[in-house]
């Protein structure tokens, strides 16, 4: 008998995660360690994680890591990356980290175009702290910091921060993805591909959002925070390729 | 790879698929069981140290060997061996 | 006098919501209180503990380094917290979830086939105050009254809730001391 | 009620009008409180983009006379640093408070006192200070807060509240003050000029006469909350040969382990400084005329010992016992060091 | 040659490699030849968007092992807080020059020392502390980049050098090192796992007994810095009565006070501080057995006096005269106050 | 005889500003102050200003005034707004100011809907600091930190902020004018009234963008920096109204 | 507000406005003088304390009382008068 | 030996270059020198200012506070450091743009018509050198050899620049003392 799912190279085996059950971060997770492992870019990469749920990443991954303080990720990988252009330099962030502590860093760096890749979990919420709003979170939507729903009146409107890297120059490849379905983790697969490509072929800047479960603290089972994900989620943020500059690239 | 060995025949046949749970490590988040179209895996009445109502393999004689189990779980717990 | 107990089990145990209403009962049998949960990690897969003293004088550390009671819900937890126990101290786990209590010589132990219990209450997920009720009978010191009133305060307008709650922690208490084969 | 809500409830009593805040652990809970009742209760709840944000939004909140505080815990903290600083130069009152946590850096989420320097020493930029207060119960931290705001508006000045993780997450019973009505204007607050003269609040003195001017204005106010302001509580000092300086959750524990020794007949006592600055410099240095051994308890590698080195300035011996990173030592093990010491006094 | 130009031409001889800056006044000198010089010579210079991003990109370029480099003046260092903070807890070599200024707040670009505080204690939050060098001169900049980093890979530590306005913007004559070529690898360095096992950098430690042997780590670490890292200069200290305590610029017009007093006759000397943590307190100590007359100057109202109270404990006077807020003083105004002080010694 | 051009009741009467000969900033300045009497909103004004040249404008401006720390002057105004709704609000940058250090200050109080307006003065390069390179500053424009030109290579492309800004709803007017000619001029305050408007009529947030000259650290003289205005940098930042959710308002 | 007196002859009439530049305020920008179409005002020779350059009314007969010089004045130094 | 002296004037006067070009000079002949420009303010306006220490030992301290020289290129220049000058010292003024001295006793004033000579020279913008020259003759320290090669190392490849300049201060210092009726 063989076994017909290999365990990805670069993720350490056997151990078990903090993730919540059901918790997107998982799935995100082992794509990129694929991903790595496809493209053998593992060894040579330098994977930038967040503070948020993922702070403890360095647990899973099989490569070489370091910790950021939070929201400050992409300045770190432009430390790294402009130190050492040859190597594989990636962020992994939250929406908290991205678009609220951390959004003069991801936009000064999408905007010079850092030749780096950013992998983006909107969870629409701050996972690792409990559950409070974040820049993403929906309208309406219950977090221990707007127990009333999000209010437009006081919180203004789910940030759209991918979009907004897209329109950069420097920006050459921006997709928005989802982990809510067998089909929709293989496109997310397909779009960190992608993205991994436009940085190993020296084009620039690129980043995948990447529409995630949180079951914990949207307070859902895991099976539902998935079909919410599809149902509600992506009415606000459509999926899709948000920029795609890469030339001579079959598009599909 | 292979296809079905003995096609048009409409008796049940066992599966060139073997679906393992590992038990100790999942998390019974149930998305195994959600996805997969041919109800191989259930939720188990028992739970596992960690506490959870893990998944089991109910079915194996329907396994199509998709690998769509192992594509959802966020913990890598399921193994898919073909003879 | 001077109390000092553990509760501890996975995060999804409501190991939290036992001990806080242990707490609050407490203030108001006019006890003095304190109650430090295990925080921050927003993950289900670890543990969560709290620790609670209840005394009749000021209390000067919140720490339960060495507690009399630890309360534990599953495996790891009596793993984790079972050498932490005073010489003397008592341990009373969920068997349900727990195969084996290392040995030590010098602590009591009592079985709570909690989850069984709550499962017979027609629901898995009262095995916390199932737990609680077992262990108001132990300590002998809050009344069941007063865990009571504490539960309706907690838990507010949550009637199902309210009643099972109340229904388990009773089911705990006056089955105490559990006669388990394991 | 625990340590977090005493904070965020005793500041709403106080008049508090405007939080701003960024989740941080282990104080969420005092964001999330304001979140559900501030504004019900007419304030202002922001969850801000940062940290730099929320204090700068303290900033234009105090710039118009409201009560107004944040909270975070040891990183972010360090990003307020430049408007505290800020708020200093203006002389804006405001109460900022830190629930610390194990580090440098993320560090962990466990109880520390390793911030105790950027609190006392100012960890921004320049020739100013914050007045600092450490509760070491959840009473204690519903009093100081409302005092804070007090002290905020009387001096002109933020002030710090630092405590840890414990203290925020403990719940203790607490009885609660008043809320405060009818707080005076302040005539120094924008409010728009009307039809008076403008006013204008800055820290930019381009003139280095005039900038030294202020400074000084700000050195007097400081010397005027020296003698004004400091709190501490001594406890069996009286007769004790051997004396604990702790703060906070320390404190507590210190007393624990005072009461222990105190059974087995070692003369202990416990001298905690509520006030960290201004330290209680004068009752340490009055103490240290007849106490000749001090043991300073911290829960980092040891910096309110540089505080005790000044105030006892070489009159006494100082020993040191620490515990950073997250760890909460036990009174068990504070009682050990406070015994093991006793024995080396009545050798010499 | 400027002494800003002074920082960025020693750096990038002493192998820096990569910069990352925001301009701030009165240091923009410094990374406008960086600029200019950097990347011709192969080197990476970013002006980033903010302070805070700065520092940041300096861990990221630290933690692949390269020579790195930020500086800023007063505002700017504060928003830096968190990330030297994070330095220390990653041990990442790194220097940060503070060009300080008036203070707090924006205050003005005049020469002062202000910061000294936020730079000796750590401004950040944790248990962590940073050497701090203060020149005194040009040539004492380029000295002191070149030496900071080997400080910095030595004990795998940021470290900070801290000057002032007319430090940076005065020329002076600079006799240059020779450029470093072929420093060692580091091989804790990421640079992808390769075929080896892969490396984390992480200051995060969930487990606080673990995060408690790290800050005992760090803790020893200092202890050797402390040890071997002290630099001072001690000038006509051997006969004096009474010796001037100061650093950097207030060092030089303190040292022509000297000059000028002992014309008069009047027997006093200079102790400057070139490092300021670790500080150097065994020196002072020594003279304080003999010499019982200490004057502190400071442009502040009074910092690095708290350094010198710890070390001299109680064993002489010591006197301060602060021109805080970018009054630069004058030779003579010191000179008036060692008089004076020698003047009521004498009447003792 | 008459005087025809009236001093504007809220700027300081006969104070020579510290600006250099010919800066965009004394323009706008007083088109600020003449609006605001035309409006009758001195009364109840409070102006946030920058770090940046502008960092004495409450020598000049005879309103409430407070400074803000280098680009936190959107956060420091919703401080002030959420406090006292009945004062009128604004802030007064600079391009380092709001579009560098200020980025995250600025996308969030706009995002958030603030009822505040800022008045944005472009002029691609940091003034106060002496001439580095701003997020706005051109392709191939040489600054003190870009002596060979800004390469894309190397600092990624001008930041059109107001651009992103504008794409928020919250955000109910956002234009981008000129002060490089008498017409720029007048419709320069026109768009500043506009701004006003919303504020005062509590619609939301609403920004101006200003292209305005540096001569001093352009190396011209005052009048090529106006033609350079007018030549180039509309080029880069094309002028027009970028948004106006105003309802019921004649558009032109 | 009143029109030309003398509409329709082409002889020069004294303008009905009159431009004054407070020198001492004037920063030499020479932005009025630029944008002036009626070329009422000019560089002067002589430098003012400032040490600039100030612009002078040479030409105030020109002056159509347009205000353009006193639009695009950043230092507020020009004043229009009319009769 | 040590000379003290200060330059000053509005921002687009110079000031900071003819400074620079003296103090380059001075370390080229092998003096100790400081040289300290007042900074930051990015504007016009406002006057610069710059301060040289020469000596032929070690300078302790580059701080003039009362210089014995003062090189006043305009009226408030004159205004602002007139008073900070050391009993015994120098003014220079450029008395094209100063009116008034306020009167002291106990200095000694050189008037420069620097603008005149300048544009006498064909270009107004080497007042500045105008006034280096007449100060080198004042001080008769540094050469003017040695002023020129600073010149042309100061200002790289603008030849003509370079020779405007040299023009200048030879017209400076050849002119020195000027006979000028106010
Ligand atoms: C300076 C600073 N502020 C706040 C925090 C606390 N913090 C850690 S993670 C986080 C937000 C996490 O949310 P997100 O980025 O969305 O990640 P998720 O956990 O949802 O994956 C916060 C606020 C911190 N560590 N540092
Ligand atoms: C934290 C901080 N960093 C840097 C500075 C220095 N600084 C003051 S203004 C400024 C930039 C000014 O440019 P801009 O905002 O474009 O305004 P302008 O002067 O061009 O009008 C800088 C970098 C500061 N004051 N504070
Ligand atoms: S809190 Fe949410 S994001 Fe974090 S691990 Fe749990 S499910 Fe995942
Ligand atoms: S491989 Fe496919 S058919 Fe088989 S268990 Fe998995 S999902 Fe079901
Ligand atoms: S998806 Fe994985 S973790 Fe979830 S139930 Fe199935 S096997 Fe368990
Ligand atoms: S430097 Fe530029 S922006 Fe600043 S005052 Fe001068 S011309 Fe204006
Ligand atoms: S008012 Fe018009 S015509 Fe008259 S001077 Fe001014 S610009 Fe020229
Ligand atoms: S526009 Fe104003 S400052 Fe400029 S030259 Fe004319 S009057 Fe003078
Ligand atoms: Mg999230
Ligand atoms: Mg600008």
């Amino acid at each position: 008998m063989q076994l017909k799912n290999q365990w990805p190279l670069y993720y350490k085996k056997d151990v078990v995660s903090h993730y919540c059950p059901g918790c997107g971060h998982g799935i995100v997770h082992r794509l990129v360690a694929e991903v790595l492992e496809d493209m053998d870019l593992g060894k040579r990469a330098v994977c930038v994680n967040p503070a948020g749920c993922a702070v403890l990443a360095y647990k899973y991954f099989d490569i070489d890591m370091i910790e950021s303080a939070h929201g400050r990720g992409t300045a770190i990988a432009t430390g790294i990356k402009r130190s050492r252009p040859d190597l594989f330099v990636f962020t992994y962030q939250g929406d908290g980290d991205l678009a609220a502590i951390g959004t003069a860093e991801t936009i000064h760096s999408a905007n010079r175009g850092e030749h780096i890749t950013v992998i983006f979990v909107n969870n629409a919420v701050y996972g690792m702290t409990g559950g409070q709003m974040a820049p993403t979170t929906l309208l309406g939507m219950k977090t221990t910091t707007t127990p009333g729903g999000r209010n437009p009146e006081f919180e203004g409107y789910p940030l759209h921060i991918t979009d907004i890297v897209a329109t950069f120059p420097g920006t050459v490849y921006a997709e928005r993805v989802a982990v809510d379905s067998p089909a929709g983790i293989r496109k997310t697969k397909k779009a960190i591909a992608n993205a991994f490509q436009v940085q190993a072929d020296g084009l620039g800047y690129s980043i995948v959002e990447v529409l995630s479960a949180c079951p914990t603290n949207w307070k859902m089972s895991s099976v539902d925070s998935f079909k919410w994900v599809t149902e509600v989620m992506t009415k606000e943020f459509p999926l899709g390729v948000l920029t795609d500059k890469r030339k001579g690239v079959e598009k599909k | 790879m292979q296809s079905h060995q003995s096609g048009g025949e409409m008796t049940k046949t066992k599966s060139q698929y073997k679906v393992i749970v590992r038990e100790e490590y999942c998390k019974g988040c149930g998305l195994c069981i959600e996805f997969c179209n041919k109800k191989v895996l259930a939720e188990s009445q028992k739970l596992n140290k960690m506490g959870y109502h893990y998944a089991e393999t109910v079915n194996n004689d329907e396994c199509v060997g998709c690998l769509i189990c192992t594509l959802v779980c966020p913990d890598v717990v399921i193994e898919v061996y073909s003879e | 006098m001077i109390v000092t107990m553990l509760f501890a089990g996975s995060g999804g145990q409501g190991i939290l919501t036992a001990g806080n209403i242990l707490a609050n009962a407490a203030m108001l049998d006019d006890f003095f209180v304190t109650y430090l949960p295990s925080y921050g990690a927003a993950m289900r897969g670890g543990t969560a503990n709290c620790s609670i003293c209840i005394s009749d004088e000021e209390i000067a550390s919140p720490v339960t380094s060495a507690p009399e009671f630890v309360i534990a819900m599953n495996q790891p937890s009596v793993l984790s917290f079972v050498n932490r126990l005073d010489p003397g101290g008592e341990l009373m786990y969920n068997c349900d979830l727990v195969d084996t209590v290392p040995y030590r010589g010098d602590i009591e132990m009592f079985p709570v086939p909690a989850n069984n219990i709550s499962i017979g209450l027609g629901n898995g997920r009262a095995a916390n105050m199932v737990m609680l009720g077992a262990f108001l009978k132990l300590i002998n010191i809050v009344k069941v009254g007063t865990v009571n009133k504490s539960i309706e305060d907690m838990m507010s307008s949550r009637k199902k809730l309210i009643d099972l709650s109340i229904k388990a922690v009773a089911a705990g208490y006056d089955g105490f001391p559990f006669d388990v084969m394991k | 009620m625990s340590g977090n809500h005493a904070f965020a409830e005793a500041a709403i009593r106080a008049g508090c009008k405007c939080y701003f805040g960024y989740p941080i652990t282990p104080q969420n809970e005092l964001g999330e409180y304001m979140a559900e009742n501030l504004r019900p209760a007419g304030g202002v709840f922001i969850q801000s983009e940062s940290e730099t944000a929320a204090i700068n939004m303290v900033i234009g909140a105090a710039a118009t006379g409201a009560r107004a505080m944040t909270s975070s815990s040891s990183p972010g903290i360090s990003l307020k640093q430049e408007g505290i600083s800020f708020l200093a130069g203006f002389e804006l009152p405001a109460v900022v408070v830190n629930v610390m946590r194990g580090g440098p850096g993320l560090g962990n989420i466990a109880p520390a006192q390793g911030d105790y320097f950027q609190a006392t020493r100012g960890g921004g930029h320049g020739d100013y200070r914050t007045p600092v207060f450490a509760p070491a119960s959840v009473q204690e931290i519903a009093d100081l807060t409302y005092y804070s705001f007090d002290v905020a508006d009387r001096y002109r000045t933020p002030v710090m509240i630092i405590s840890d993780g414990m203290m925020g997450q403990m719940k203790e019973p607490v009885v609660l003050m008043e809320p405060l009505k009818n707080l005076p204007e302040k005539e120094w607050a924008l409010k728009g000029r009307g039809t008076g003269a403008s006013r204008y609040m800055c820290s930019l003195i381009l003139d280095p006469l005039e900038m030294e001017r202020h400074n000084w204005k700000l050195y007097r106010k400081y010397i005027e909350i020296e003698r004004h302001e400091v709190k501490y509580e001594s406890y069996m000092t009286d007769d004790a040969k051997i004396i604990a300086i702790a703060y906070g959750t320390t404190a507590r524990i210190a007393k624990a382990a005072v009461n222990r020794v105190r059974k087995d007949g070692i003369p202990a006592g416990l001298l905690r400084p509520i006030s960290l600055w201004p330290f209680p410099k004068a009752p340490l240095q009055e103490l240290a005329h007849r106490v000749k051994n001090f043991v300073v308890f911290e829960m980092s590698t040891g910096q309110m010992l540089e505080d005790v080195q000044l105030s006892i300035q070489g009159m006494a011996n100082i020993s040191f016992h620490g515990r950073p990173g997250g760890v909460v030592p036990t009174p068990v093990e504070f009682a050990r060091f406070l015994y093991r010491e006793y024995q080396k006094i009545k050798k010499q």
